[in-house]
């Protein structure tokens, strides 16, 4: 159930996109088509599961036991850094037709705020679920990652499908490109606000 | 770019820059540890010192804090004192009932029960209607001040449930939220009553 | 009463040339024999200039496998071989011929009696309609021969005779179904002789009641070719719509009738291959309707192949004065003419004429996406789409949104409330789309 | 080019945030006020100024493969320094703009002018843009956070300039993607990009 | 939009093997097209090659513009092999494994060494891989 | 003081851990990118309009900096200072490119050439080319839809309301033969842009005999040949009834131009005639 | 001679038009315009005029000085924008926040995108929820129906149905206890007039208006019946599991702007999808989130958002559900 809550809030209710603003540069510059946009999801969602999962480690079996949790952003960005590389390689030398294929496909994910925010926020942001709020433990932590990743690629296809429609429509110039799908994002964002309350 | 990657160039200057880097940030996070914790301290004491009367205590030295169990939720509680004399108890109380996210609060009480003054700590309200719980000129949180909840004429809950609290117009829940937050730390205050601490002090 | 699954719209059908008898056009002075009379490659002359002609006399031979013979529709003097403009002002090649007298090739039979035994075989019914010039005349003069012989491995299982008509106006298929009724089935017997089949249909819309009851009439004489009524609905005498219709099975995309083991000919086409195989009569003349609300005769002639537009259209009193356009066939398919002095070719099916409050286009507005074209293309496909894909000249995505599949029926212009000239850049699409993709080496 | 050069080009030509579009998260996020977007703009300028100059010293020392490594470093270092002296200093703005001091590490502007500009350039030439780019990034959420107070909330840096209440979309999610759309095309129309 | 639909990217022929022949992706992806790129760390700044083999090498020369076409769900398959297999392996295991008891930090560290495990499972398996992930080129002809 | 020699040791471990996977990065994709294809990019336009054939002015400057020479590259936009600029950058030599222009053989305006009949279709030249020979007498003339006009990213084309002809605005003109591919018609056509901007060239397309012709277009060029004969560079052909000029050989003489019977000859930015001259004017449609 | 016209074929056309359509939706609403200056008289008719007033001069200006093209605004489509923004407003909405819906709807939803045609999302929903957003103590703040012209002046103001149902399960009673509480939340009310916005008050009116527009073909029934379809079995279901907690599915399809949105706002042409089977898909996605939204979530109502969230997703149905098609391939 908790993991229920979990997924509706940061898909729906609280996406990571929409009402938490992170993410937002890939998300107005890489979704001009859906099938790029439910890739980079799939390669999104992994990443920060990822990313989640060591940044809590260190945080709760490094940082905090040191006394040096005033590391975290240096010791978080360069471990982000590290893993997203480390796992490139890995994908290469496993087949590289695999990833000649992933590589035409994709733009490469390096790190952005929404992988180093959901890892920050992940062990700094109290949570509520009906009662006291806490914590998240690790599994949580990494569900609320996935299921915000989930959000960030729920959003972004949407847009991708709004904006391919829209290479077909008479936008007026100036508001072609980044400025339309700023409105887009503005208008979703109040639609989404529909969801608030549900968990 | 003047210098070949080489592995051993790549880890001595890496391994350079690193050193360097947390050299500094360890000494300045050593610099600046004490102004850090006198500004949390700042923060809690004037946060103290908006709901309690006069006072010249430090009442967020772990002396003067009390953390109180009411119906399974802990509450802070912070004696205010003005030389030996308890001049009122600031309790932290919070709840979950808000419009979005937890609200928590300061609740300042005299001595005798009554609500000295109340104050916002944190909340996630909707700004321009549940926020206004945070402004401490609005008339919604004006009113709290001076009356006592263990008095029969003052009814903590707002107008809706049959209580005496006006509410903030179309911020019912967020109105209701404040008092069930409001009654914990009256609850807390009661508690302490009990106990016999208040009047051992008084 | 049957009719196809998706799609369709309503024009008014506005038949008011239904009740004039076929009447013979005059035989003009001057013949302009087009040498492009069908699909595919345009004929060879075999006449030179100062040469004499008859009637029927063979006067260009087919220069390829889909391309068909053109024979003389009149006799005298070729003039000359030159270039003359068709009704889209392109130059094509005609043989120029003066006309002088009306003296016909012995070998054809011009008696009024009906032959109704088949003599010839199989090869040599095929054979003889690829002599006589047969092409269909249901719109697209497509060589019949090669229509009869289907290609190794696919099999004929039975042939449709396209009596629909669906275009509002033309009333030529009508009047020879009323007029000709037993040459037209005796037409479709040949065909299914031809291909080896035992069953035939002739569709009719429904509102043509005279018809159906004249062929009904015929049953017993024809028992393995039956009559099918069929609902008025635009394009119903679309070939894939007519196979659903008639037999309920469809066409594949970017296949042919044969696929579904049908052969769709048209009843103007079933009475050349009649009066080819049985009097041994070339195509050389047509039957078509001079219509139109403004027309100063409602007409349905039979006009000698080649004879001026111009000619016809003096018969009937010259342009009307409040006529804005001039059609060659009907008004959802036809095309608009830009040059009355054309002659008239073997498929000529009509003359329409349309006043401006009838046939102008509307401003343009935008799309308001209200899906009536979809939900009018009778192919399936969405024609908002493939307009703006068109226009954005993204080829790979009309592709994908198969604009390949329209047959350019025009329903969805018909029926589009914003006035969009969907049809104009879908067909221009549609050229580049196969071109692209005929130019994919094969797989 | 000139140093004032340096310093204008980040405001019109290279503005960060309407011309190159970069660091829209905070942007978007902190702008709910003009104080706030003003704040989170000289938070991100002086990590920016620093990041640059120090960058620009190193630089030549600096083997390629491992440049931006050694950058992240230096910024991230820079920022935590930040996070320090804001608790200590200004707790309340700091609690304001919350999670997105610390993602000022990612922010692309400091990142992109380290690799575009200070590690070809010299320290001062690099704190001149580092000082213009972060101007015209402190503007920009300025003149956002300006026009959502204004609209939101009918206050001009805080001050009321009107009774009653503003259009709450504003202040909220929606507004600020809004703001920031039609702010960029009314840029790109004065500035005829 | 259509299931058949084809991913394609100009490239230019860097070398021509017994094999094949490998490419060069020149505009590799939206990134390489925005005004911002230098400034982007979200940049995609790596030059992609790709090597195609089963095709007639000698029609090519090196240097010569080709087209090289990939079906789009082979790039949703490498997604789904390289990223989503292993998220969804890594996810049943840190769910399923502190049911039983066992330690956060265990369960993470076991959950990481399943994919790891996973990843060397594809390795050894890469033959099949590379068999699925073919691509084409086509000569432009303009 | 724990605090920092922790803060140290931990952050140098991981630098130290960092350094080798980076490194180990490096040696995996070799791909440093060519910093000089930054620079050659940063001289391009910047239109990314494709005139140079390739993708985009970055796909441009890959190709320069690919490339063993630039014979075959030629950014039509930036012409022959921005190549200079290139080919400087890269140690390149380059040959310069003989400025062009689009020039319309086309003089059929609305008087001289009457329109037939009227056409009531989408305005689009390929559509309406598809449709039938157009709505004049001439079947190789101008359709006046614009087609040309919407092909160019640069506006230097229009059509002048008047004549209902598109004109070229030699300024805004890169010669990046967009409008050459657009026009069904095939009448626009990229010449050399001549000493002074000076062109003399047969504005018209028209292949039919000279009667036909005459009749349809009172500009159309008729076949005659005299202006073959006058030319003393061998630079006109006559094929087709059609008379063409060739522009490498052409040597601005206009000696052809008082010669052609209907003006079809035209002659941009000459200093203004003696007052005898047949159509002096004919050629503003293109300056 | 005189010159013929040539174009490509078809060389005749229908008669419908644009604004025979949207006259034909205005047509359609008038029962439901009846109805509410009926029961809110000159508040009622001042927010119409208002809204459509403002929603035509918005696309006027912009179209005009903006754009600095020929004024639109003879389609019609912006007083069809215009009355259903006003019908969305609680009637007593004063005059000037209709006029920023409208800026907001016209300006901002549709002119932006390019005008009539080329808009995501439905143009008076966009300026609903951001009044609502916006403007919340406004906005729900709402008057009685109070029959005949002038009683509503000093009319009562009450709590939606839906609202009141929230409030009070809130407060922790139960479903059965509230409507005992309640009489007007009987069928019968719910069916002529009860409190809302403007022209959601009688669902009579705006069900005449749907058999209207179907029998002149105008819309298609998918979307409202596959919405109506997905409330009644998804609310059905809670209704069943917990009949205390959740209200029954007549009484969802009854309240709200249940029908005026399913009738007349999903069903916007621009905004919905293009296939018979996509507009399917779109109403059931509209009827769960409405279900959802109504039943857990901090709003009473949630239709308008429900469209709002659809609308975004009609461009990946119509990317991803084409027609059937008139045959496959072949081999
Ligand atoms: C965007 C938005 C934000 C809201 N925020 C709050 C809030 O913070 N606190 C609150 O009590 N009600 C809030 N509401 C209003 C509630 O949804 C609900 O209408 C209200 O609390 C009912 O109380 P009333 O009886 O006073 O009208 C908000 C409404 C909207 C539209
Ligand atoms: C290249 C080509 C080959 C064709 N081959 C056959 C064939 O083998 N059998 C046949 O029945 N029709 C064949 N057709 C004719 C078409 O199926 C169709 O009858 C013709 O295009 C006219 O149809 P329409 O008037 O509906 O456009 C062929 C058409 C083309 C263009
Ligand atoms: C939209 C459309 C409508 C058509 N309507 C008719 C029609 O009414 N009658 C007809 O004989 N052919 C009609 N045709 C042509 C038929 O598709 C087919 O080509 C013809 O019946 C084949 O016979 P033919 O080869 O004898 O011409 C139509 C074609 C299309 C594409
Ligand atoms: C059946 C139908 C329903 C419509 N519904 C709406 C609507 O809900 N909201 C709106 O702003 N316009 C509506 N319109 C008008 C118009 O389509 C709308 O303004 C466009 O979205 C503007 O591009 C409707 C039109 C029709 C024909
Ligand atoms: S013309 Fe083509 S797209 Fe239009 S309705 Fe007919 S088949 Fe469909
Ligand atoms: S019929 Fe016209 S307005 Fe309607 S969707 Fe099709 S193109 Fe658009
Ligand atoms: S006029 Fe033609 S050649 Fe010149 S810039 Fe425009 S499109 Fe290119
Ligand atoms: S020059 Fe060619 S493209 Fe341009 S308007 Fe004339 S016909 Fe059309
Ligand atoms: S993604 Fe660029 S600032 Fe967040």
């Amino acid at each position: 159930m908790e993991y229920i809550i979990i997924i509706i809030s940061a898909v729906f209710v609280n996406n990571i996109l929409l009402s938490q603003f992170l993410g937002i540069c890939p998300f107005l510059g890489v979704s001009n088509k859906v099938s790029t946009a439910v890739g980079m999801s799939g390669a999104v969602c992994f990443v920060m599961a990822l990313s989640t999962l060591v940044t809590y480690l260190l945080q709760y079996y490094v940082l905090n036991p040191l006394n040096i949790g005033f590391m975290q952003t240096i010791v978080f960005i360069l471990v982000i850094a590290a893993l997203v590389q480390m796992v490139e390689i890995i994908l290469k030398k496993i087949s590289p037709s695999l990833y000649q294929a992933l590589g035409i496909y994709l733009p490469l994910i390096t790190t952005n705020c929404a992988v180093l925010g959901v890892a920050i926020l992940v062990v700094t942001k109290e949570f509520t679920f009906g009662g006291e709020p806490a914590m998240l433990n690790l599994a949580e932590s990494v569900v609320y990652a996935v299921a915000s990743a989930l959000g960030f690629g729920l959003a972004m296809t949407l847009m991708a499908g709004i904006r391919e429609q829209l290479e077909l429509a008479k936008v007026p110039e100036a508001f072609r490109g980044v400025p339309i799908a700023l409105i887009i994002a503005g208008i979703m964002a109040m639609a989404f606000m529909g969801f608030s309350g549900i968990v | 770019m003047a210098i070949e990657s080489s592995l051993r160039n790549m880890v001595i200057v890496l391994f350079a820059v690193c050193l360097v880097a947390s050299a500094a940030l360890g000494g300045i996070y050593t610099l600046t540890k004490e102004p850090i914790e006198a500004a949390q301290v700042a923060k809690t004491n004037s946060a103290i010192a908006a709901v309690v009367p006069e006072f010249d205590n430090n009442p967020s030295d772990s002396a003067n804090v009390r953390e109180i169990d009411v119906d399974g939720a802990v509450s802070k509680v912070y004696v205010a004192k003005k030389g030996e004399e308890v001049v009122g108890y600031a309790i932290e109380s919070s709840t979950s009932k808000g419009f979005s996210g937890n609200i928590t609060i300061m609740v300042g009480f005299a001595p005798d029960g009554t609500i000295v003054n109340t104050s916002v700590i944190s909340h996630a309200e909707t700004p321009g209607l549940g926020a206004k719980i945070a402004n401490p000129e609005d008339p919604f949180i004006v009113q709290f001040a001076g009356k006592n909840p263990g008095n029969p004429d003052f009814k903590l809950a707002v107008k809706k449930d049959g209580g005496s609290v006006d509410a903030i117009t179309a911020s019912t829940i967020t109105s209701r939220a404040f008092c069930d937050a409001v009654t914990t730390a009256y609850k807390v205050f009661c508690k302490i009553n009990e106990s016999g601490e208040a009047q051992e002090q008084l | 009463m049957r009719t196809f699954s998706m799609g369709g719209v309503h024009p008014a059908d506005n038949k008011i040339s239904r009740d004039a008898a076929i009447e013979n056009f005059p035989v003009p002075e001057v013949a302009y024999i087009s040498m492009s009379q069908h699909l595919g490659a345009p004929a060879e002359p075999v006449v030179a200039a100062g040469d004499k002609v008859k009637v029927g006399q063979l006067i260009a031979n087919a220069s390829g496998f889909i391309s068909a013979p053109v024979h003389s529709s009149v006799s005298g003097t070729v003039k000359s071989i030159e270039t003359v403009k068709d009704i889209a002002g392109n130059p094509c090649k005609a043989v120029v011929i003066t006309v002088e007298g009306d003296e016909w090739v012995e070998t054809i039979d011009r008696s009024d009696n009906i032959v109704r035994e088949i003599k010839l075989d199989s090869k040599q019914i095929i054979e003889k309609i690829k002599e006589c010039g047969v092409v269909g005349l249901g719109g697209a003069t497509f060589p019949t021969c090669v229509k009869l012989s289907p290609p190794p491995g696919k099999k004929a299982e039975f042939l449709i005779i396209n009596g629909a008509e669906c275009e509002p106006y033309l009333t030529s298929d009508y009047r020879v179904l009323i007029e000709m009724p037993e040459q037209v089935l005796i037409g479709a017997s040949i065909m299914m002789k031809a291909l080896g089949v035992s069953q035939g249909y002739v569709g009719i819309e429904e509102n043509k009641p005279e018809a159906i009851e004249k062929l009904r009439g015929y049953a017993a004489q024809y028992p393995n070719i039956q009559i099918v009524p069929l609902k008025k609905k635009y394009p119903q005498g679309g070939e894939k719509q007519l196979i659903d219709a008639v037999v309920g099975r469809k066409v594949p995309s970017m296949g042919l009738p044969i696929d579904t083991g049908a052969v769709v000919q048209n009843v103007g086409t079933a009475l050349a291959v009649y009066e080819a195989v049985q009097k041994n009569k070339p195509l050389f003349e047509g039957i078509l309707t001079v219509t139109g609300e403004c027309s100063g005769a409602q007409k349905n002639y039979r006009h000698r192949v080649g004879t001026p537009m111009s000619a016809i259209i003096a018969a009937v009193g010259g342009v009307p004065e409040n006529a804005a356009k001039v059609i060659s066939g009907g008004p959802m398919m036809g095309k608009a003419v830009s040059n009355l002095d054309a002659p008239t070719l073997k498929g000529s099916s009509s003359v329409l004429f349309l006043t401006y409050e009838q046939t102008k286009r509307e401003e343009e507005q935008n799309c308001i996406r209200c899906a009536k074209c979809v939900g009018a293309c009778p192919m399936g496909l969405e024609p908002y789409l493939l307009n703006k894909l068109s226009k954005a000249q993204r080829w790979d995505d009309a592709e994908s949104n198969r604009i390949f599949d329209c047959i350019e029926c025009g329903c969805c212009s018909f029926t589009c409330p914003s006035h969009i000239p969907l049809l104009d850049s879908i067909r221009y699409g549609k050229g580049q789309v196969m071109k692209i993709m005929r130019s994919r080496p094969k797989k | 080019m000139s140093k004032f050069g340096l310093i204008t080009k980040g405001i019109i030509k290279e503005n960060p945030t309407f011309a190159l579009v970069l660091g829209m998260c905070p942007t978007i996020a902190t702008t709910t006020s003009a104080i706030n977007g003003l704040g989170m703009g000289l938070a991100t300028t002086f990590v920016l100024i620093l990041s640059n100059m120090l960058i620009a010293a190193v630089a030549p020392v600096i083997p390629a493969k491992i440049k931006i490594p050694s950058y992240i470093v230096i910024i991230a270092s820079l920022v935590t320094v930040l996070q320090f002296v804001m608790q200590a200093y200004v707790p309340d703005l700091y609690a304001t703009l919350g999670i997105f001091i610390p993602l000022i590490v990612v922010n692309c502007i400091i990142l992109g002018r380290a690799e575009a500009f200070a590690c070809k350039h010299s320290v001062l030439d690099s704190a001149m843009d580092g000082i213009g780019i972060g101007l015209g990034f402190s503007l920009s959420l300025t003149v956002i956070g300006f026009v959502r107070e204004l609209l939101g909330g009918l206050s001009i840096f805080g001050n009321r300039i009107a009774e009653g209440d503003g259009m709450l979309a504003f202040v909220l999610a929606p507004g600020g993607f809004l703001v920031l759309g039609y702010l960029m095309v009314l840029f790109r129309k004065v500035t005829k990009q | 939009m259509g299931k058949n639909i084809e991913i394609r990217h100009r490239g230019r022929v860097c070398a021509i093997t017994q094999e094949g022949v490998k490419v060069e992706i020149l505009n590799k992806s939206m990134c390489a097209a925005c005004h911002a790129r230098s400034l982007c760390s979200l940049g995609d700044e790596q030059i992609k090659t790709v090597s195609v083999k089963y095709c007639d090498s000698s029609m090519f020369s090196i240097g010569e513009e080709v087209e090289v076409v990939m079906r789009q769900t082979m790039g949703l398959k490498a997604v789904l092999f390289s990223y989503v297999y292993p998220l969804i392996i890594l996810m049943i295991l840190l769910l399923s494994l502190p049911r039983l008891n066992i330690n956060e930090l265990f369960s993470a560290l076991l959950a990481v060494l399943a994919v790891a495990a996973y990843y060397l499972f594809l390795y050894l398996c890469r033959g099949r891989i590379a068999k699925s992930f073919i691509f084409t080129i086509a000569k432009l002809n303009n | 003081m724990s605090t920092i020699i922790i803060t140290v040791a931990s952050l140098s471990i991981l630098g130290l851990l960092l350094a080798v996977v980076l490194y180990a990065v490096a040696q995996k994709f070799k791909v440093e990118e060519d910093p000089r294809i930054d620079i050659v990019e940063s001289l391009m336009p910047g239109a990314n309009c494709g005139g140079c054939g390739q993708a985009g002015c970055r796909a441009f400057a890959e190709a320069c900096v690919k490339a063993s020479n630039l014979d075959n590259l030629y950014c039509p936009v930036g012409g022959n200072p921005v190549m200079q600029k290139v080919a400087g950058a890269l140690g390149f030599e380059v040959a310069e490119k003989a400025p062009m222009v689009a020039v319309v053989r086309c003089a059929g305006s609305c008087d001289k050439r009457p329109k037939t009949n009227t056409y009531d279709g989408v305005a689009s030249c390929a559509v309406m080319n598809s449709l039938y020979s157009g709505d004049t007498g001439c079947k190789y003339g101008c359709l006046g839809k614009g087609d040309c006009v919407a092909a160019c990213k640069f506006g230097a084309l229009s059509l002048d309301p008047v004549t209902g002809l598109p004109v070229v605005d030699e300024d805004k003109c890169t010669a990046c033969g967009a409008c050459v591919k657009a026009c069904p018609k095939g009448i626009i056509e990229l010449r050399n842009k001549g000493v002074k901007s000076r062109r003399i060239f047969v504005s018209c397309v028209n292949k039919d005999k000279g009667g036909i012709a005459r009749k349809a277009c009172s500009a159309a060029c008729i076949g005659c040949g005299k202006c073959a004969k006058v030319c003393q560079f061998d630079a006109i052909t006559v094929e087709n009834n059609l008379a063409y000029i060739d522009f490498t050989k052409c040597r601005l003489c206009t000696k052809c131009v008082a010669e052609c019977p209907t003006g079809a000859i035209h002659a941009v930015n000459f200093p203004p005639k003696p007052p005898k001259a047949a159509e002096p004017k004919a050629a503003e449609q293109n300056s | 001679m005189k010159q013929l016209l040539v174009s490509p074929s078809p060389h005749v056309h229908g008669k419908e038009n644009t604004r025979n359509l949207m006259r034909d939706v205005i047509i359609a609403l008038l029962p439901a315009v009846a109805v509410s200056i009926y029961y809110f008289g000159l508040s009622a008719i001042i927010l119409l005029v208002a809204g459509i007033a403002s929603c035509i001069l918005v696309e006027y200006l912009i179209q005009r000085f903006c754009f600095k093209g020929k004024s639109t605004i003879g389609d019609c489509s912006a007083i069809v924008t215009g009355i259903l923004l006003a019908l969305n407003l609680p009637p007593a909405s004063p005059w000037w926040i209709i006029v920023i819906g409208s800026i907001v709807a016209i300006g901002v939803a549709k002119m932006t995108f390019g005008g009539l045609g080329q808009n995501i999302f439905n143009p008076a929903l966009v300026g609903r929820v951001f009044l609502l957003v916006s403007f919340p103590v406004i906005m729900t703040d709402w008057t009685a129906p109070a029959s005949f012209f002038g009683a509503s002046l000093d009319a009562s103001t009450g709590a939606t149905p839906l609202a009141l149902v929230k409030e009070a399960l809130a407060n922790g009673q139960t479903v059965s206890q509230i409507f005992a509480d309640n009489p007007s939340l009987s069928y019968s009310q719910l069916l002529f007039a009860r409190v809302g916005s403007a022209g959601e008050i009688s669902a009579i009116a705006l069900l005449i208006g749907f058999v209207y527009l179907l029998a002149r073909r105008v819309i298609k029934p998918h979307i409202t019946l596959s919405i109506w379809a997905t409330v009644f079995v998804f609310s059905g279901i809670l209704w069943l599991c917990n009949p205390d907690q959740f209200t029954d599915p007549i009484f969802n399809l009854l309240t709200g702007g249940m029908l005026l949105g399913s009738i007349f706002m999903a069903t916007d042409y621009v905004t919905s999808p293009m296939t018979t089977k996509g507009m399917v898909i779109f109403g059931v996605g509209i009827g769960v989130i409405t279900i959802l939204i109504r039943e857990f979530g901090s709003y009473p109502e949630g239709i308008s958002f429900a469209i709002l969230i659809m609308n975004a997703v009609v461009p990946l149905i119509n990317m991803y559900v084409k027609p059937k098609r008139f045959a496959k391939e072949a081999k």
